[in-house]
């Protein structure tokens, strides 16, 4: 139920921001229809067996991994980019291998893949329960991942800063 | 200043298609496929600022919706036929 | 010398959106080369999500200070939001793809990183 | 390729706007570029990205194959339906002045009805064609 109004709230504010149209009674009519009908076709998107791993903490906590996020994406595109224009000086290294998964949320696995794969230079190839293959531009590229700095971002958006696991491998702690 | 940006949209949209021509594996032409598709959705961006018509931006979502789906639909599809065959030809495509 | 309160913001403003689509147009180049010039496919990945990210998104910031506080950047930032959400996704099923139809890295160095717990395992 | 868990979970967060979108895109065809066929193939790639991720037996469940056929023929039924109305109401086929008191609503929502069964009824024969392929044994 709370899933399915906050998902009635941010799809009548989508609506709105894409119509424009405040003010005309039968499209804010049509919109709130538009947006209970969408609202109920996802929620019975999210299969009930299925934890889905969403908290209004975690949401509070976005913005914040999300400027982290933004600033690593801009320092990891600068290193490709000097990649590809000076191959001489800075020669690519690439390496593939598999990271250690902290997260156990299905949806914190997804934003910690998603995120590896953002910051251009590592990609996620595939995610298991407990590890994920990276294929990495360079090595370096790989070290900075495997120092585990973005897995303790994810998870400490999974639990909240105050009772942070720690890392089952014992890594992480760079 | 946006008939530069778009014209040197124009250029690497051509630099990804000739990786879409050149190969060598299906991947790869599903790549500079897909990239030509995020291209393509900037462009029209770019273009509805050029011409003074922001409607286009409601294309540009569309493009970029479909884009994504198509190359998620391929990509099963490779999959599937790589995975139904043991011995997979990717180059053959 | 009263024009130029009103007018200096926009000038700004328009050096700040121009500065950010050259840089988007470079960055755009820059990973086109990239995937041209790199030698196997999972390298050319990395070099086709710099034109996903940063790219697409300076162009885009560039063009939402062109149209200011208005429906129009709402819906340029919904493109970048929109961009940003599924590029990982299309990289990421690209990478799978890939795996499963056997195209090999080339030259790439394998690491376990994790010696000897799970994944000694698979 | 049975469980990726990623294309499922960000598939989950994406399809409700992309089927919003569909409904914007359906009910906003006479102020922007738009219209029914485009909703009707909008929403339906919503649904067959559903379909991708997580199993044509899912994407059924949502929309079960036998509600589809009767809605793609009460899309044209809505069609024909506004033009029976019109002239019974006294005009010419589809003639949708005659819809309200004023020619001008009268069209605003002869058009909306039109589109709406146009997009019911592209939808709707999508997903059954898609269905009818991805069912079909090779």
């Amino acid at each position: 139920m709370l899933y399915f109004s906050l998902l009635f709230a941010v799809l009548f504010g989508f609506w709105l921001l894409l119509s424009g149209f405040w003010d005309n009674g039968l499209l804010l009519g049509l919109g709130l229809a538009s947006s209970l009908f969408v609202a109920w076709i996802g929620t019975r998107l999210q299969s009930p067996e299925q934890e889905n791993g969403y908290s209004l903490g975690m949401l509070l906590r976005l913005p914040r991994y999300l400027v982290w996020l933004v600033v690593a994406i801009v320092k990891s595109n600068i290193d490709v980019v000097r990649r590809v224009w000076d191959p001489l000086n800075q020669p690519i290294t690439p390496v593939m291998g598999r990271l250690p998964v902290s997260q156990r949320t299905s949806l914190c696995k997804t934003i910690y893949a998603n995120s590896i794969t953002l910051t251009p230079g590592t990609v996620a190839i595939e995610v298991s329960d407990t590890d994920v293959q990276v294929h990495a531009l360079t090595r370096d590229a790989f070290a900075d991942l495997a120092g585990g700095e973005m897995d303790r971002e994810v998870s400490r958006l999974e639990v909240g800063a105050g009772h942070r696991r720690s890392s089952p491998n014992g890594k992480g702690q760079a | 200043m946006f008939a530069a940006a778009a014209i040197c949209i124009l250029v690497v949209m051509a630099l990804a298609l000739a990786r879409a021509f050149l190969g060598p594996t299906v991947c790869d032409r599903i790549l500079a496929v897909n990239m030509f598709g995020t291209k393509t959705v900037l462009l029209i961006a770019v273009y509805g600022f050029l011409t003074g018509r922001p409607d286009f931006l409601d294309i540009a979502i569309t493009y970029a919706l479909i884009n994504f789906i198509g190359v998620i639909a391929v990509l099963k599809f490779v999959e599937g036929i790589a995975d139904s065959e043991q011995q997979p030809r990717p180059d053959e495509f | 010398m009263d024009l130029l309160p009103p007018l200096f913001p926009d000038l700004l403003l328009d050096l700040l959106s121009m500065a950010l689509l050259i840089g988007g147009v470079f960055l755009s180049i820059s990973g086109a080369v990239g995937v041209i010039r790199f030698p196997d496919f999972y390298t050319r990945l990395h070099a086709a999500g710099v034109t996903d990210t940063l790219s697409a998104g300076m162009i885009l910031a560039g063009l939402m200070l062109q149209a200011g506080f208005t429906l129009v950047t709402v819906k340029l930032l919904f493109i970048l939001i929109f961009l940003w959400y599924t590029s990982p996704v299309a990289s990421h099923a690209l990478a799978r793809a890939a795996m499963h139809t056997r195209v090999e890295p080339a030259e790439a160095e394998v690491i376990d990183a994790d010696q000897g717990d799970e994944s000694s395992a698979n | 390729m049975s469980h990726d868990i990623v294309l499922k979970v960000i598939a989950k967060l994406l399809i409700p706007f992309i089927l919003l979108f569909a409904l914007y895109v359906q009910f906003h065809g006479d102020f922007g570029p738009g219209g029914g066929f485009q909703a009707g193939v909008i929403f339906a790639a919503g649904i067959i990205l559903y379909a991708l991720t997580n199993g044509p037996d899912a994407a059924m469940r949502i929309m079960p194959p036998r509600l589809l056929t009767p809605l793609a023929a009460l899309g044209v039924l809505l069609y024909g339906g506004v033009g029976i109305a019109t002239v019974l109401l006294g005009g010419h086929f589809l003639n949708y002045d005659v819809l309200a008191h004023d020619a001008v609503h009268g069209q605003h929502y002869g058009i909306l009805l039109i589109e709406l069964g146009v997009g019911v009824t592209v939808a709707s024969v999508m997903l059954v064609i898609f269905f009818a392929f991805i069912t079909q044994e090779p």
